[in-house]
């Protein structure tokens, strides 16, 4: 009896916390929007370093309406219908970026912690390479990236914009990684040394299930940082559809309709909220096996 | 299994082993220490907490390195001879994995050595079977107790077949009664296999019970001050009233109190052996 | 002495070899300055400028260190607040998981409408939310990820929950800090960068690498970018001889 | 305002009064075109009526007239259209001249095939109260300017006005909006008339409820001042220009381009809707006001559309080289070479394009009249 | 302190523990469990390996709640008892800080009791001699044997001095030399004081050498199956050989075998005491 209740009690456990959750994260959004209107009676009342007025800081009804406007006047698409779309398409390409990030910071982190020689000799140039600002390498990617033809899948643009998301996301995972790689006890090092275990197993059975504590805020870092690549690269090779390009083009009007702007990077925000759900959703599958902080 | 009978299981020449040498918090753990293994003997040690017990099991498995000195194992050298799988170990602490359920645990060598699924879960279940904790394949280990704990680790070092076992007070959390069982099981498993061990535990009647040899180890820093002969054939219910189990007994406990006096007299002693 | 050295070299040569390969691909393949100078180019231009590398690096260093220094305050609190109060938690993840992901290109132009543009203050707002998140993820995870038999004790010595963070959650969570320090460091240089693009002031080294590559200066430009790796470099050091001072216990597994 | 500056120098004689006989050929519109050459358009920022000769072009078949299948690549940030260019990844590339020639300094082969523009379009507004009525009044103010390489007029507009960019006056990287200015935290703001300038009569005085007016402002037009440079122009590949099938493909190319920038002189606003259609979100009125400002920078082309003009050129290459920046960084280190430009393409594209009947100088042109609403809407 | 010397150091009545309970993988660790230990008095708790001492223990500690049934400590609930600090807990695992020395291990309990910094450091330090690893105060906890650990735990749990003390197996890793000493040193603690004490231990002997009453536990499901008075006066250098001793000693191991093949013939010896 109990063997076949069980399990459907945990799954509806489940879904009730993360409704809860979503419950959550509304509340938030409803406090920030408390503060700003907050924010904004203060500032009419005294004077803050900041400029609270309507045009620095729109009113969230006049964003709300901002966002039920046609997109360009007479246009049947809304503001909020294409922010949505080009949010759905810049999360697609940021999840892509993730991805390939992932795999290229676990990578790294394998090797830097394999090899000392590597740890020491490839970490400076794996933290240079994020202060390389974007302005530098776009170019260079895009160039280098149209030229590259595999098979018949012809290069474009938004792979440049998938592989620099990826050029963000790769860095803070790879520094999680390699701390949680490093994090077994000696004594479950020794016993996989008792064992000759190879360096490879040793990988797999103990080291990346030990790193699980490190690697799942790694990756919240890393997927916020894809969907800031996304962006930035959306809007430094100017491809089309996602919300990097809206943004820009919408902050250009920000002197005569500043609520679009915020729709569309309200829309940014969404991305990295939907991201950071993912990535969520997936802690919640890796430390299932953990046990929870005692809770007596 | 391709050792030849006549070298020792294990052979340490002149070992030392000194921890944070040339720094002011050093310790002496192992000094100049000699010992000898046999193919297929038993051989218990003993001595106060902090001697140095775990540190040479750790030297013997090539977990550590001796900071002067040699380590032969079945022949070869330390570093050969683990990975050769020339030894199976039983840690102090039971260093299992939160991540894997019990059963999953006592596969773990299983699993390295690429022994295929099914079989690997026959054999954990067999050995969880024997350590009597079947019930509990399926839990996490820290839904075990201490003792629980202790077994699954034990199971878990039995699982491969090495010709050697290190074994550092793998029966310590165990009540008498278990206890009593598993050194049974353990001389079973002995007498089947023609294996070698080298158990370290702090109560005596165990040592004597279990070895053919029981030495003794002196505080901090770590000698053999001891070596003393267990002669009491095959074990059996009647072993713990035997009058030679007592002897035996009273002549480790003797030891064991010279070494915390200390001094020369016990020196000597060696030379007896 | 030899341990330094072995710190110091694998770096070294690494660098020289990138750096080789980098000038050997470059003069092999006849490839012009508007696409990638070589670093030899590089080089000279930053001789050729040193001074003014140098200021506009210690312009951007300094609003890079304020941000980091105000981000990782705010991000530490703010973890400690969410680790103690449920709702500051259940608050305040999905909050700052959203505020990570603004990217900072979106938000610069916003922050600096909001707050004066000809004032640091917007490039330093900027730089404190990209610092804030990694080491609020990072703090959060740390102060809760704790092992049972620690908690059970403190609980035992009836311990208050105070007293639990400061003895056992802040040790506890010290790595994973650092952790997160080693990833917000960088990022502040990157975040004070990019946030002179748009506008304000225009001494720093963002707006002079936009300003050169604009005008197919590359040299110069990554003479700048060079600037920027090297601040980005010495920030991640200091983290590292943080890290050494303070959790002087976690390099113990690697002993073995 | 009309500019007026540059009709001096429309006496210039054509610098190749014969036009190459594949030219002539292609000019001819091939009727039995079956197979469209592939062309690549590297613009320099989004689809705008800044572009809008290009997209009439593709839109009005002018391109397939010419037997050719353009794709208009858009542009972004940190996109260097000369760079694509001369990478292969673009055949022909719209660039202002300036930065062109920096990048042609640094290797890249490129030669401008067509000048478009003929006059700098940059402004520099400051409140009509503000007592700023020419750069030396400058003097202690705070300055805006884009950075990104387009503040070389501010720059040699101070200089010509006798003030030291580095201490007389305050230098404020402005955002591409307009709220700096707005908000009275930069006193003189650097625009465009097509484009920035439109959004300050876009925008909503808060205190009246109304849009504001030009009366408002005072404009100094850098293009007045003498210190303007040229901007957006055609540029093509100097290694292909080697190759005939190359020549005749720029050719086409040309002609179907500056047909496209006569046609939307005359159908402004279609033209503006053209833009709509191909994906700029810009409202209908700043589409339309973008539009007609372009048009003034293009027409009159005394020389015909396209046509470089010499003085013009000498102009900008002499700020290139002689003003230097915050960094004391001048844009040229050294005179382009020759060849950096060429006028034959243009030429012969205005001789078949007025055989077809069509006015190439614009001496006629007349702007029309916008009325900006709201938000550009 | 406050307590009157009338209400006892603890009370449990029909204390059931069930882990996971309705799901799979439930555990009845506890079941249906009554005890009461006097105040000032020395109780030795042994059973099988997960027969749930700890557990008992912890639900004394107000670690863990009881599933049904009460538990008094002190005449006040556990949670108030633990509030009030009534007790002090030595647990089976060492649970040392590894980012403190082993001295400042020890000061732990007076920190959070407000000690100041020269009293704790002189406490700390008198309670390392007494476990003998004053030397070892600097070292950090890993740099420790295993029994070292132990000890430290143990004076980590001595340094406040509650009226109740909670220890779980706190001899286990202990040789047996320590171990007679630490045993003698808790008992001379135990006189000076007059603590009650709750002991976890696995060894027979020990048990008995300590106790005024032996509780015995049953295997899972977790129940007092028998309770041995010990009545051996003040302890000393002969008890060990004392008849009482052996005769105390022989009916604890009895109650245990007893358990091991379970039965009614056991209950019944409960009324018996
Ligand atoms: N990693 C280390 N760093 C420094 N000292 C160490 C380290 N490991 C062990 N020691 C020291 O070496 C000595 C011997 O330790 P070891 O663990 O071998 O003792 P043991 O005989 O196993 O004791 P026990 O019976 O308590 O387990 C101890 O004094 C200990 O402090
Ligand atoms: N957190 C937990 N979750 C589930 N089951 C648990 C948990 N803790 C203990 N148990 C179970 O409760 C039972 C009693 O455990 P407990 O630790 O009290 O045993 P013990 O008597 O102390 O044994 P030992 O002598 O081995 O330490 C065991 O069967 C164990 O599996
Ligand atoms: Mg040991
Ligand atoms: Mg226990």
């Amino acid at each position: 009896m109990s063997n076949t209740q069980a399990p459907v009690r945990r799954q509806s456990g489940r879904l009730r916390r993360g409704l809860a959750s979503l419950g959550w994260a509304l509340a938030g959004v409803l406090l920030v929007v408390v503060m700003w209107e907050l924010v904004k009676v203060i500032g009419s009342l005294v004077t803050l370093p900041l400029d609270t007025g309507d045009q620095a800081m729109p009113h969230v009804w006049t964003m709300l309406q901002g966002a039920m406007q046609p997109e360009v006047r007479g246009s049947d698409t809304t503001v909020l219908q294409a922010v949505v779309s080009a949010t759905l398409r810049s999360l697609l390409v940021a999840m892509g970026g993730f991805a390939i990030g992932v795999a290229i910071g676990l990578l790294l982190a394998v090797i830097m912690q394999r090899f000392w020689f590597f740890e020491r000799g490839l970490l400076p140039f794996v933290i240079a390479s994020q202060t390389v600002p974007l302005i530098a390498l776009a170019p260079l990617i895009v160039g280098i990236g149209n030229r590259i033809s595999i098979g018949p899948v012809q290069w474009n643009t938004t792979y440049s914009v998938m592989f620099i998301a990826s050029y963000l996301a790769f860095f803070p995972l790879s520094v999680g990684a390699l701390r949680g790689l490093q994090a077994p006890t000696a004594t479950h090092i020794e016993l996989m040394r008792s064992y000759a275990a190879t360096p490879g197993q040793t990988l797999r059975k103990l080291r990346f299930p030990a790193s699980v504590p490190y690697l799942v805020p790694a990756m919240k870092v890393s997927a916020a940082a894809a969907v800031v690549g996304t962006v930035v690269a959306e809007i430094s090779t100017g491809v089309r559809g996602g919300i990097g390009r809206l943004v820009i083009e919408y902050a250009r009007e920000m002197t005569a309709s500043p609520a679009k702007v915020y729709v569309a990077v309200f829309g940014a925000i969404a991305v990295g909220l939907l991201a950071a759900a993912l990535v969520a959703a997936l802690d919640m599958a890796l430390t299932r096996n953990l046990p929870k902080e005692h809770s007596a | 299994m391709t050792t030849t009978v006549t070298s020792p299981a294990v052979k340490a020449e002149g070992v030392w082993k000194i921890f944070n040498e040339g720094q002011p918090n050093e310790v002496t753990a192992l000094q100049d220490l000699n010992l000898e293994v046999g193919y297929g003997e038993f051989v218990a040690l003993i001595g106060p907490s902090g001697c140095g017990k775990s540190t040479l099991l750790r030297v013997i498995a090539d977990l550590t390195h001796a900071t002067r000195g040699t380590m032969q194992v079945a022949g070869l050298t330390a570093a050969q001879a683990r990975e050769q799988q020339k030894y199976g170990m039983a840690f102090q602490q039971a260093a299992l994995f939160d991540w894997r359920t019990v059963r999953r645990n006592v596969e773990l060598p299983l699993e390295l050595q690429g022994v295929g699924k099914s079989d690997r879960a026959a054999r954990a279940m067999e050995l969880l079977e024997m350590v009597q904790l079947a019930d509990f394949a399926g839990h996490r280990p820290w839904e075990l107790s201490g003792g629980m704990q202790q077994r699954v680790a034990i199971a878990r070092s039995l699982a491969v077949d090495p010709p050697l076992l290190l074994m550092d007070e793998p029966f310590g959390a165990l009540d008498e009664m278990t206890r009593e069982r598993m050194q049974n099981e353990l001389l079973r498993i002995r007498k089947e296999t023609g294996k070698s061990i080298v158990f370290v535990t702090h109560s005596i009647p165990e040592a004597v019970y279990l070895s053919d040899r029981v030495v003794v180890m002196s505080p901090r820093p770590g000698r053999i001050t001891d070596i003393i002969e267990v002669s009491l054939g095959d074990r059996n219910e009647d072993t713990r009233e035997d009058e030679r189990f007592f002897e035996a007994v009273t002549a480790v406990r003797e030891a064991l109190r010279g070494n915390h006096g200390g001094g020369s007299a016990i020196r000597s002693r060696i030379g007896e052996v | 002495m030899g341990q330094r050295l072995r710190l110091i070299w694998p770096p070294v040569v690494v660098a020289a070899v990138f750096l080789a390969l980098w000038q050997g691909i470059v003069v092999v393949n006849d490839i012009k300055p508007y696409l990638l100078p070589a670093p030899s180019l590089i080089f000279t231009s930053l001789f050729d400028n040193v001074s003014g590398v140098f200021d506009a690096t210690v312009y951007t260093a300094t609003t890079a260190f304020l941000g980091l220094m105000i981000g990782i305050v705010i991000g530490t609190l703010i973890a400690l607040l969410a680790s103690r109060f449920i709702v500051v938690n259940k608050l305040a993840t999905p909050l700052a998981a959203g505020l990570a992901a603004v990217p900072i290109i979106a938000l610069t132009p916003i922050l600096n409408n909001m707050f004066d543009i000809t004032s640091r203050t917007p490039r330093v707002l900027v730089t404190i939310i990209i610092v804030f998140f990694p080491i609020f993820v990072n703090v959060t995870r740390g102060l809760t990820q704790i092992q049972p038999a620690h908690l059970e004790l403190m609980r035992s010595l009836n311990a208050s929950a105070g007293k639990v963070a400061r003895l056992v959650r802040i040790p506890n969570a010290l790595p994973f800090f650092l952790t997160g320090m080693k990833v917000a460091a960088p990022l502040s240089v990157i975040a004070a960068l990019v946030a002179e693009y748009f506008g304000g002031p225009q001494q720093g080294l963002g707006a002079r690498i936009a300003s050169s590559a604009a005008n197919t200066a590359y040299g110069r430009a990554w003479a700048y970018v060079t600037a920027a790796i090297v601040v980005g470099l010495l920030f991640y050091l200091a983290v590292l001889l943080l890290e050494r001072l303070v959790t002087p216990w976690t390099g113990r597994a690697r002993s073995a | 305002g009309g500019g007026s500056s540059s009709t001096e120098s429309s006496a210039a004689p054509a610098s190749s009064a014969a036009a190459p006989a594949s030219s002539a050929a292609a000019s001819a519109p091939a009727a039995e075109c079956t197979d469209p050459t592939p062309v690549n358009l590297q613009l320099q920022w989004f689809a705008q009526a800044q572009f809008a000769g290009y997209y009439a072009a593709k839109d009005k078949g002018f391109y397939k007239d010419q037997c050719l299948d353009v794709t208009i690549l858009e542009g972004g940030v940190d996109i260097v259209p000369q760079t694509q260019l001369a990478q292969g990844n673009a055949d022909f590339a719209i660039a202002w001249v300036p930065k062109a020639l920096a990048s042609r300094e640094q290797g890249a082969n490129i030669v401008n095939v067509a000048q478009v523009y003929q006059k700098s379009g940059t402004l520099q507004v400051a409140w009509a109260d503000s007592g700023i009525k020419t750069p030396a009044d400058f003097k202690g103010k705070k300055v805006g300017n884009w950075g990104f390489g387009n503040e070389f007029e501010v720059f040699a507009a101070i200089t010509q006005a006798g003030l030291d960019p580095a201490n007389d006056v305050t230098l404020v990287q402005q955002q591409f909006d307009m709220k700096g200015l707005l908000s009275k935290e930069i006193d003189a703001a650097e625009a465009m008339t097509y484009n920035e300038y439109a959004q300050l009569l876009e925008a909503k005085n808060p205190d009246t409820g109304k849009l504001y007016t030009p009366e408002d402002f005072t404009v100094i037009s850098y293009e007045d001042q003498g210190v303007g440079m040229l901007q957006d122009a055609i540029w093509a590949s100097e290694e292909r220009l080697s190759d005939p099938a190359y020549q005749d493909l720029t050719q086409r190319f040309v002609t179907a381009s500056l047909k496209g920038w006569i046609y939307c002189r005359d159908n402004a606003a279609e033209c503006a809707d053209i833009v709509t259609a191909n994906g700029s979100k810009l409202g209908k009125s700043h589409q339309l006001w973008m539009m007609n400002e372009v048009n003034k920078l293009i027409w009159p082309s005394p020389a015909g559309v396209g046509v470089m003009d010499p003085d013009k050129w000498a102009q900008t290459v002499e700020i290139s080289m002689g003003t230097k920046n915050l960094e004391g960084a001048t844009v040229l280190t050294a005179q382009p070479a020759d060849g950096s430009y060429t006028t034959q393409y243009a030429e012969a594209a205005d001789q078949s394009l007025e055989a077809e009947g069509l006015n190439v100088t614009g001496d006629a042109f007349a702007p029309i009249t916008v009325t900006l609403n709201e938000g550009g809407n």
